[in-house]
């Protein structure tokens, strides 16, 4: 298996689109039961292959791990560079864990051209795993653009009503955002040619060009600019945030999962990899713009979400404003707000995902997401209301679940940068109840009034395999998080080093080191140990 | 030689010099290309006239001589410049190149025009052999390093072409596309000829090494007399390829054209205009000899119409039903993105090489998309407006897949050759410095996505209106759809030997002069 | 009296009148007959242009010009002239005012 | 260079001049036609006084000869009686600014010219030396055959295509029919 | 060991939960009993009780220096500087909670048995309540901050449920909304009093925030923090608790939460969770003392609360609103004493608190069980008749709520009321709201007592209302015994001295390690004072309950006093108008606000702009498809006007 270490990555990113391939050609049957198991082997293989990786993954090290470099275009420096390090490596285990219950979720969702649909879906696990293990800006690029077509079919074909309108909208909000991304890349390309005298778009290489950075509008503040469109775009932030709810509503229930769960972290991750250690300068001036956004999206986005009368638009808005939670802790530029950012996005998707999988079921079964159709469903669904309610909280960051410990750990690291976002985005922790549990009441409590909902059957033991891991994975992330921060902190470590600048010009860094030089008495007390 | 000239007799004036008469074996290799084309066009027109079978043998002879072309330019890639015919002619790799590629759009042409022809009721041999006559036009305008060389190359490929444009003599819209075609074109040569003859006074002669050789040398490069001549030899090839605001006819004249015709001319005249306008420019000295001036003003014209050309085409576009108009106006805007790279060409690490690329790209996919156009038009190239394409991938799932890979190619999303195009151009306008051009083609480019899109949103998402009749299929364009299926995928994800051969081809557009020999100097 | 000799660049002005002229009636007349009678005139305007730098410059390039420019132009009239016969034959008429179905 | 002899100039440019202009603007086809055989004859005579003898002659005979037969020929088959005088159908703003353009491009082509002569020094083949050389028809010739050999024989393929073209154009291979709406008009091959 | 002590209540729940979840909500599926789940969940809590009492009886036998049982379970959150350890920790303090929470839990699991055996779903009644068990455990046992939000959360959580247990009503199920979302808002407060401490101490653990100020240079402050940080800390936890144990302005929800399950209003909403506010400000009582802002915001906020509710709960008609809104009341004792210094009384109200007030909510569950789901008390009267048992349980709870000696109430709140007038943080304002507040807790107890169990049954309901069974009625007697012997723990110096022993104030002793039981007291405090207040407060009570006596024995006397004070009863009936208010300054405009950001903001300006691009786009195309008229003439002069510009650029430009 000696192959397999040096070409792990490849395996992983590329095996489910050739899966897929092969999918193709297997005979339609007569709903697809044929192509509908072999994707979910694919996918189960797939997580099974990330298992691997991450069993040999060496969580004490902020270098790459299992990276490859090939030459694809050498011309222009391009390679096919691939690694994993502590930032990626949960993101993609995340995809991995959760495409088999995409995959499952969709088994009877689907009705028309089944083949296409979990061809589509494997391809694009393909182009999501492609973007979080590469290490060449340019490869990134491609994954991240190429993540587009499944998607945009995805939602074009087999979405709901204003499907199309949605499909656009998404395509061409992401596009803009990205070829301006592009433009800089490449003069990030080309800064390099006249800095070091060769082409290169690896990342690590982009990392060590010098930049002029003072200023709000200096080469670094319009890169990072550029950059940080992309992302935020995809993050969503407000106010470009206005593609997802049409996405989220319109695309069929795997395709919300996926794209709440997968792809809004791609911004994030974006950010994580590309905007903050590039420009380093220009993020300590931007810093105060970004967290302020992020926490008009938190509260915003709760705000809006409240008065939705339809439960994914709901859901969606709570993901403007559940990831505003993510743009703040990163930018907080603190070892705890960043840690908190990754770990949001895990539950981000867990939860979310979760979220659009029960919205997905109640929906194959009434054919409507008005709130106001439903109530009382806890009657007729008990087990259904369980896993509701569990995500529920999760969402809400009740302590004891993912949330909680993202949310926490966000808040403390922004608090530390700047109070006052700290105090604005805390809010978003109470009109987040608001929203959840008001429209938890509206839909699973109070009398039975809809004759229609009297006959709801309860979870299938299939919809329950799809709902039972997230729900496990939703309290056990809340418990255990350290399992999860072991593998990263070195890269956090890592990526601080590099996009936190030194100089006085940013006020905010120095003041975690200035606390420390004020040592408390108390602190050696922590190594008390248990007295029974 | 003597240049006495008050004892000027014959033999000073030496007009008749046997050297010129003589060719090497690397001269003659180089013309394997023209031989293989030259010898097709009069086999297909021995062959119409001696067999009842002309049906098959002249498509045949034409995919052969093609084919013959394209392959025996691939053998010669490493042979080396080749001056020919008093350096009147210089077969190198750019030229090689741009000859494959004209070979491959004759080529698919051919394939995706057979099932057409029958449907139309026009299957004439004419049809083939002027394409071919086209082909070896642009063959020679690429290869031309003379103006008047170049003028005769692009009127035998305009010529030819305003023929098969009227070639559906009996539809009306087909033979107003052709006198447009001609009326424009006719006017437009005339101002490059003009142009020519004030180059000629300017700098003493139309070969263009020796042009450049005369503004290296600042006889010439500052001269308004040369700056209007250069003008309007750049108008002449601004109106070939269709920028801003000298597009117009372009639209009209592809939407009357048959469909293969279109392909044809969106690819092979395009590219032949944009490949011969490089070697132009590079002979005006265009970033590299002009006087700094005049560079700036001319860089300033390009720019400008660049700019609005991008815009001009993709807004156009978007209001488009008629899928042959929309692709023109796509068109239109691919000019503006390749007017980009002519831009930042000289500049560049990677000189004209992102043009070449880019009409590569765009030939393949574009001749891809034609040749669905082809195959599912209706009489009269009626029926493909934007609702008949429905529900088309239930239809014809292959033809609507591969629209779509065009498409998204076209818009310039991996991981197709569009892609790998757009990257290196723009890359390279990074790299000359030109942030804001290249700023406004993306974002045109954005704008372009909604328009491709909105061809796969009828394609793959919506229910065919009625269940109209599909028209025939043809194996033959099938194989032409996958094909360019293959390749722009090809191009797309492993492109690093197209970028090889496009950045190999970037600084050789007109060699210096004094190299290998000198020519007969007039 | 006898007058200056002529400057080249009086010759030169001459053609571009005339080439012009050829212009001017390419946008203004409807008739395509007279339209391609107005490129012969442009074609003609340059072929002097020509004619008139080689005599300035004692070279030879430019009556070689165009000799390949009156051929060409021939086969273009020629090229030309059927194509509008053969809209005569679809549209009964040659008047550009007729030809604007293709538009937009 | 050899002077330019202005008297004969002057009257070969004068009447090119006018009939040019009589050759825009006549209502008749064929008193176009006429007037533009006069512009050719007055250009093969400032040809001549520019010492271009075999051009003058070709003028005459390629152009004067064959292309204004061929036009004639057409005017007279179309027979095509404009219903008034087309120039008057183009709309005044759009003549008058048809106009504008054309003289303000005339101003800054004679400015250009006027101002920006050549700088070069003369060639070799100044009168005298083609004199000696046989005269300028034997050196073009002789040119042709050599030096200028690629555009003599592509011109040679070029009229292949014409003639090609033209034969496509005016065959009688297809009826012209218009395409009716029910698509039943199958056009034959007559071949 | 420790962890024993939440691990039985989980284990419970998970028992519970899993069966309920997976069997017996199947639809068609049976139900089990209560007596069998019940009887899980109550030997679960039985179990955490004989732990905790174990623990307790381990501390006595310790040092008193070195009462402190640690035990770490797992690391818990770990990143950068932050280190949050699964650390549980029981002191002097926190072990008293623990018997509170798992004995008082244990008696209402038991009595739960009995009430909720006509229901439908205990099952899922028992699981909850474990859950709500283990997560207050872990809160009064979190050794650091985070835990101790773990479990307040939690019970935040449980208290959701429970008060929307029966969720098919509507208005139920609102109110456990609304407790959460209210409780949230104090929450946030929390977690930024929280992060505060962080940034100041570096550290979330008590122990070592405590240590911060034993090691501090000036012998008053850690190094550098300031007095104003301890307050903003302070305040800032302060409002986290206003959401917990529903002071003013966030009481709100637990009026409403009345809509839960008797048991559940005994347990959560009177003896445990709604004191969890006051376990936070004992256990940071260091931080606090040094607070003033934040002391003086406390007591105010409490001795405000404290008669504000006591008002309302005058008029209300429904038996266990008058117990929610007297628990608001006695929470606001609370708050004053922790504000005045006197955080052992805090602790002591709290103890004696939880046992009458259990006491009386179990009383009331079981009258309304008796009466079958009637709680208007109203219509209710003479059932001690009916209810002998019942009667005489709510009788010593009556008493000791109202104070009168030698119930327990009367101790704890004798020694609030003395502090809030002595201590240097008190003063006489304080001390005024406290005494007319028992008074008027005195008057509306009675008011209660009379109109229920004395008089003729008013309706047919009353006629035929029934005794419980004994599985409710034992732990009542437990409570019982509780609340009227309760108060010796905490005999006050001046009383014991009578008896002529020292000082036999074994709680303020025992918690003295944790909760330092010195108050500062303002010069010129005598005992006499202290006797004084002491006979001035017994007289208070006894005039309420005389007053109360006199208008409620007839009912025609209070209806005309309603009638001479219809205002101020319109007022106070409806709840001072707070929750009308609320909806009208926040709710309301907040719903309106978020639709017009919703349909004006996001719709209109943010999508109107981006569709407008678009539509730009294609208007600027359709406009430039203007000049494509088909006319070759056009084309040409478009063409010939671009070479003109071009041209004159270059000549003009160029010459």
């Amino acid at each position: 298996m000696a192959w397999l270490d040096t070409r792990l990555l490849t395996v992983l990113t590329f095996f489910p689109l050739a899966w897929g391939v092969v999918g193709l050609m297997l005979p339609s049957g007569k709903d697809g039961k044929a192509v509908k198991a072999w994707s979910l082997v694919g996918t189960l293989l797939t997580f099974w292959i990330s298992w691997i990786l991450l069993g040999k993954f060496n969580g004490g090290t902020a270098d790459f791990q299992f990276t490859e470099n090939l030459p694809w275009i050498p011309g222009l420096g391009i390679n096919y560079n691939l690694g994993v390090d502590g930032l990626s490596i949960w993101l993609i285990m995340l995809t991995t864990f959760l495409m088999p219950i995409v995959v499952l979720g969709a088994f009877t969702a689907v009705e028309e051209r089944v083949k296409e649909f979990f061809f589509l879906l494997l391809a694009l696990e393909t182009g999501m795993l492609g973007a979080f293990v590469t290490l060449d800006a340019f490869l990134f690029y491609v994954f991240w653009e190429f993540m587009l077509i499944p998607m945009y079919f995805l939602i074009g074909i087999w979405g709901g009503k204003d499907r199309i309108y949605a499909a656009m909208k998404f395509f061409i909000y992401t596009m803009v955002g990205s070829l301006l991304m592009l433009v800089a890349l490449f003069y990030l390309m080309h800064q390099h040619q006249l800095q070091f005298g060769s082409y290169s778009a690896a990342i690590t290489d982009l990392y060590k060009l010098k930049l002029a950075g003072d200023g709000w509008f200096s080469v670094q503040g319009l890169l990072f600019l550029a950059f940080a469109l992309a992302f935020a775009i995809k993050v969503p932030l407000f106010p470009l945030h206005t593609w997802l709810p049409d996405a989220h509503v319109q695309a069929p229930t795997a395709g919300s999962v996926v794209l709440a769960g997968v792809l809004l972290k791609m911004g994030g991750y974006g950010f994580l990899r590309f905007a903050f250690p590039l420009f380093p300068q220009a993020v300590a001036q931007y810093q105060m713009v970004f967290m302020a956004l992020g926490a008009i999206a938190i509260v915003y986005g709760a705000w809006v979400a409240m008065v939705q009368p339809d439960i994914k638009k709901l859901v969606a808005y709570s993901s403007v404003s559940h990831m505003g939670y993510v743009v703040i802790g990163l930018f907080s530029l603190n070892t705890v707000g960043v840690t908190g950012s990754i770990y949001q996005m895990l539950n981000h998707g867990i939860s979310t995902g979760a979220l659009f999988l029960l919205v997905g079921m109640i929906y194959e079964r009434r054919h409507t997401r008005e709130i106001s159709d439903f109530g009382g469903i806890t009657k007729v669904m008990p087990l259904f209301a369980v896993a509701f309610l569990i995500v529920t909280l999760s969402s809400v960051a009740l302590p004891g679940t993912n949330g909680f410990i993202g949310e926490f750990l966000i808040l403390l690291g922004t608090w530390k940068t700047s109070q006052w976002t700290a105090v604005v985005a805390g809010t978003g922790v109470i009109f987040g109840a608001v929203y959840m549990l008001w429209m938890f009441q509206r839909v699973m409590f109070g009398p039975l009034k809809n004759p229609e909902n009297e006959k709801l059957k309860d979870l299938s033991l299939r919809e329950a395999l799809v709902l039972l891991p997230l729900l496990v994975m939703a309290v056990w992330m809340g418990i255990k998080p350290n399992l999860f921060f072991n593998k990263m902190d070195a890269s956090v470590a890592a990526f601080l080093e590099r996009s936190v600048v030194k100089s006085a010009a940013n006020d905010q860094a120095p003041s975690a080191p200035s606390q420390k030089a004020a040592p408390v008495p108390g602190a050696s007390a922590k190594s008390k140990t248990s007295k029974i | 030689m003597s240049d006495e000239p008050l004892i000027a007799t014959a033999t000073t004036l030496n007009t008749i010099r046997p050297e010129l008469l003589t060719m090497t074996f690397g001269q003659m290799a180089a013309l394997s290309p023209w031989i293989w084309a030259l010898g097709g066009a009069l086999s297909m027109m021995l062959a119409a006239v001696l067999f009842k079978t002309w049906k098959w043998v002249v498509p045949a002879l034409m995919i052969m001589a093609t084919a013959g072309a394209a392959w025996s330019s691939t053998m010669l890639m490493d042979l080396g410049d080749q001056f020919l015919f008093n350096r009147m002619m210089l077969v190198d790799r750019f030229t090689l190149v741009f000859t494959v590629l004209f070979a491959i759009s004759a080529l698919v042409t051919t394939l995706s025009s057979m099932k057409y022809l029958d449907r139309e009721g026009l299957q004439h041999p004419e049809y083939y052999i002027l394409m071919l006559f086209s082909m070896i036009g642009m063959m020679n305008m690429v290869s031309a390093l003379d103006l008047v060389v170049i003028f005769v190359a692009l009127e035998l490929m305009s010529i030819s072409v305003y023929v098969l444009v009227g070639f559906r003599r009996a539809d009306r819209r087909s033979n107003e596309a052709a006198v447009k075609y001609f009326v424009l074109g006719g006017a437009a040569s005339a101002v490059f000829l003009y142009g020519s003859a004030l180059l000629y006074g300017a700098t003493g002669s139309i070969n263009i090494q020796e042009i450049l050789a005369a503004v290296e040398a600042g006889r010439a490069g500052g001269s308004l007399l040369f700056v209007l001549g250069a003008a309007l030899v750049i108008f002449g090839f601004l109106f070939k390829v269709a920028s801003f605001p000298f597009h117009m006819w372009m639209p009209d004249v592809y939407e009357g054209a048959p469909a293969p015709i279109t392909g044809f001319m969106t690819t092979g005249i395009k590219a032949a205009s944009f490949a011969t306008f490089v070697r132009v420019m590079a002979g005006l000295g265009y970033g590299d000899g002009l006087a700094e001036a005049v560079q700036k003003h001319l860089h300033d014209i390009l720019w400008i119409s660049a700019a609005l050309t991008m815009v001009i085409g993709n807004v156009i576009a978007l209001t488009q039903v008629n899928l042959k108009r929309m692709l023109a106006y796509s068109s239109i805007a691919h000019t503006g993105y390749l007017l980009v790279g002519i831009l930042v060409g000289p500049a560049s690490d990677s000189g004209y090489g992102p043009i070449y690329l880019y009409l590569l790209a765009y030939t393949v996919m574009n001749l891809g998309a034609f040749a669905v156009l082809s195959a599912l038009a209706k009489r009269g190239d009626s029926g493909i407006n934007l609702h008949d394409m429905a529900g088309l991938s239930k239809r014809q799932p292959l033809m609507a897949f591969g629209m779509a890979v065009f498409l998204f190619s076209m818009a310039g999303i991996p991981p197709t050759a569009g892609f790998a195009a757009k990257y290196l151009l723009f890359y390279s306008a990074v790299q000359a410095g030109e942030i804001w051009i290249t700023v406004i083609a993306v974002l045109c480019s954005a704008i372009s996505v909604y328009y491709y899109l909105r061809v796969l949103v009828y394609m793959y998402m919506r229910e065919p209106a009625e269940a109209g009749g599909s028209a025939g299929r043809s194996w033959m364009a099938s194989a032409a759809v996958l094909a360019m299926i293959v390749l722009t995928l090809q191009i797309g994800v492993l492109p690093s030997r197209v970028i090889e051969t496009a950045k190999s081809i970037s600084k050789t557009a007109v060699p210096q002069i004094g190299q290998a020999g000198a020519r007969a100097a007039r | 009296m006898s007058l200056p000799p002529v400057e080249p660049w009086v010759v030169l002005a001459f053609s571009a009148a005339i080439f012009f002229v050829g212009l001017f009636g390419l946008l203004v007349r409807r008739n395509l007959l007279i339209i391609l009678m107005s490129i012969e005139l442009m074609l003609n305007a340059v072929n002097l242009t020509y004619v008139t730098f080689s005599h300035q410059l004692s070279s030879m390039a430019g009556q070689m010009s165009v000799f390949f420019i009156i051929t060409v132009a021939a086969a273009e009239s020629a090229v030309g002239l059927g194509l509008v016969i053969a809209l005569y034959r679809t549209l009964k008429t040659v008047d550009t005012d007729e030809i604007t179905l293709l538009k937009d | 260079m050899t002077a330019i002899n202005p008297i004969a100039f002057y009257l070969f440019a004068g009447v090119a001049l006018a009939f040019s202009v009589m050759t825009v603007l006549r209502k008749n086809p064929v008193s176009s036609a006429f007037s533009l055989v006069m512009v050719f004859f007055s250009f093969a005579g400032i040809y001549a006084i520019l010492g271009a003898h075999l051009i003058a002659t070709l003028q005459v005979l390629v152009y004067a000869g064959a292309i204004m037969v061929l036009f004639v020929f057409v005017v007279m088959l179309l027979n095509s009686d404009s219903p008034s005088f087309d120039f008057r159908r183009t709309p005044a703003l759009f003549r008058v600014a048809a106009g504008l353009v054309c003289a303000a491009l005339f101003v800054l082509f004679v400015r250009v010219f006027k101002n920006s002569p050549p700088v070069l020094t003369p060639g070799a083949f100044t009168a005298e030396a083609v004199d000696a050389a046989g005269g300028n028809t034997r050196v073009i010739s002789e040119l042709m055959f050599s030096e200028y050999v690629l555009p003599f024989e592509l011109t040679s393929v070029l009229l292949l295509a014409a003639i090609v073209g033209a034969v496509a154009l005016a065959k009688r291979h297809s009826v012209a029919k218009p395409v009716s709406k029910k698509g039943v008009a199958h056009v034959a091959a007559t071949r | 060991m420790l962890k024993l002590i939440p691990l039985f209540p989980l284990l419970g729940f998970l028992v519970n939960g899993l069966w309920y979840a997976l069997i017996q909500s199947r639809p068609g599926a049976k139900k089990a009993g209560s007596t069998v789940t019940g009887g899980l969940a109550s030997l679960a809590i039985l179990g955490s009780f004989i732990v905790s009492v174990k623990v307790f009886l381990q501390l006595r036998g310790m040092p008193e220096a070195s009462r402190v049982i640690e035990e770490t379970l797992f690391s818990w959150i770990q990143v950068g500087d932050l280190n949050v350890p699964m650390t549980l920790r029981v002191d002097v303090l926190s072990t008293l909670f623990t018997m509170v929470i798992s004995g008082v839990g244990f008696l209402i699991h038991v009595y739960s048995i009995g009430y909720m055996s006509h229901d439908e779903t205990p099952g899922k009644f028992f699981t909850y309540l474990n859950l709500f068990c283990f997560a207050m455990l872990m809160l009064v046992m979190g050794a650091n901050l985070p835990i101790l939000f773990l479990g307040w959360e939690g019970v935040g959580l449980c208290s959701y449920l429970l008060i929307g247990y029966w969720y098919t009503d509507d208005e139920k199920a609102s109110a456990g909304k609304k407790a959460f979302i209210v409780n949230r808002i104090g929450d946030l407060g929390f977690l930024l009093g929280m992060f505060l401490i962080f940034t100041t101490f570096q550290t979330l653990d008590f122990v070592e925030i405590r240590a911060a100020f034993s090691n501090s240079p000036t012998g008053v402050l850690p190094a550098g923090v300031t007095f104003e940080t301890l307050s903003a800390i302070g305040l800032l936890l302060f409002v986290g608790c206003m959401g917990k144990s529903a002071q003013i302005p966030l009481y709100v929800w637990l009026p409403d939460a009345m809509a839960g399950p008797t048991p559940v209003s005994a347990l959560i909403h009177a003896a445990t969770m709604v004191t969890s506010g006051i376990y936070l400000v004992a256990r940071l009582n260091f931080l606090y003392s040094l607070a003033p802002t934040a002391s003086v915001v406390v007591a105010g906020v409490g001795a405000f609360t404290a008669f504000m509710a006591a008002t309302i709960a005058i008029t209300q008609r429904d038996i266990k609103k008058v117990l929610a809104y007297s628990t608001v009341s006695q929470l606001g004792y609370m708050f004053l004493a922790c504000g005045v210094g006197g955080y052992v009384a805090g602790v002591f109200h709290v103890i004696t608190h939880a046992f009458f007030k259990a006491l009386m909510f179990l009383g009331a569950g079981s009258v309304i069980h008796g009466m079958h789901e009637e709680q208007d008390i109203m219509k209710m009267g003479g059932l001690r008749s009916k209810m002998p048992q019942t009667f005489l349980v709510f009788l010593i709870g009556w008493l000791a709520i109202s104070g009168l000696p030698p119930f327990s109430g009367f101790f704890s709140k004798d020694e609030i009321l003395w502090l809030s007038f002595a201590s240097m943080k008190g003063s006489k304002v304080l001390w005024a709201m406290g005494a007319m507040t028992a008074v008027m807790t005195a008057f509306y107890m009675s008011r209660l007592f009379f109109l229920t169990f004395m008089g003729k049954p008013r309706t047919h309901e009353a006629e035929h209302a029934h005794e419980s069974p004994f599985v409710m009625t034992g732990p009542l007697w437990v409570l019982a015994i509780l609340s009227a012997i309760g108060g010796f723990m905490g005999i006050p110096p001046v009383i014991s001295e009578v008896f002529g022993a020292h000082d036999i104030n074994w709680l303020a002793h025992w918690l003295n390690p944790v909760v330092p039981h010195h108050v500062e007291l303002n010069p010129g405090t005598t005992h006499a004072m202290e006797w004084a207040l002491m006979g001035l407060s017994v007289l208070g009570a006894l005039v309420g309950i005389f007053v109360a006596k006199g208008l409620y024995r007839d009912l025609a006397k209070a209806e005309s006093l309603k009638q001479k004070f219809a205002g101020v009863h319109n007022i106070l009936t409806n709840k001072w108008y707070v929750d009308a208010l609320y909806d009208a300054v926040i709710v309301r405009p907040l719903v309106n606000f978020s639709k017009f950001l919703w349909r004006g903001f996001d719709v209109l300006v943010i999508d109107g702009f981006v569709n407008g691009l678009g539509r730009l786009s294609a208007w600027t195309g359709n406009a430039a498809r203007v000049m494509q008229t088909g006319s070759v003439q056009t084309y040409a002069i478009m063409a010939l006007l671009g070479l003109l510009i071009t041209v004159g650029y270059l000549v003009y430009g160029l010459a």
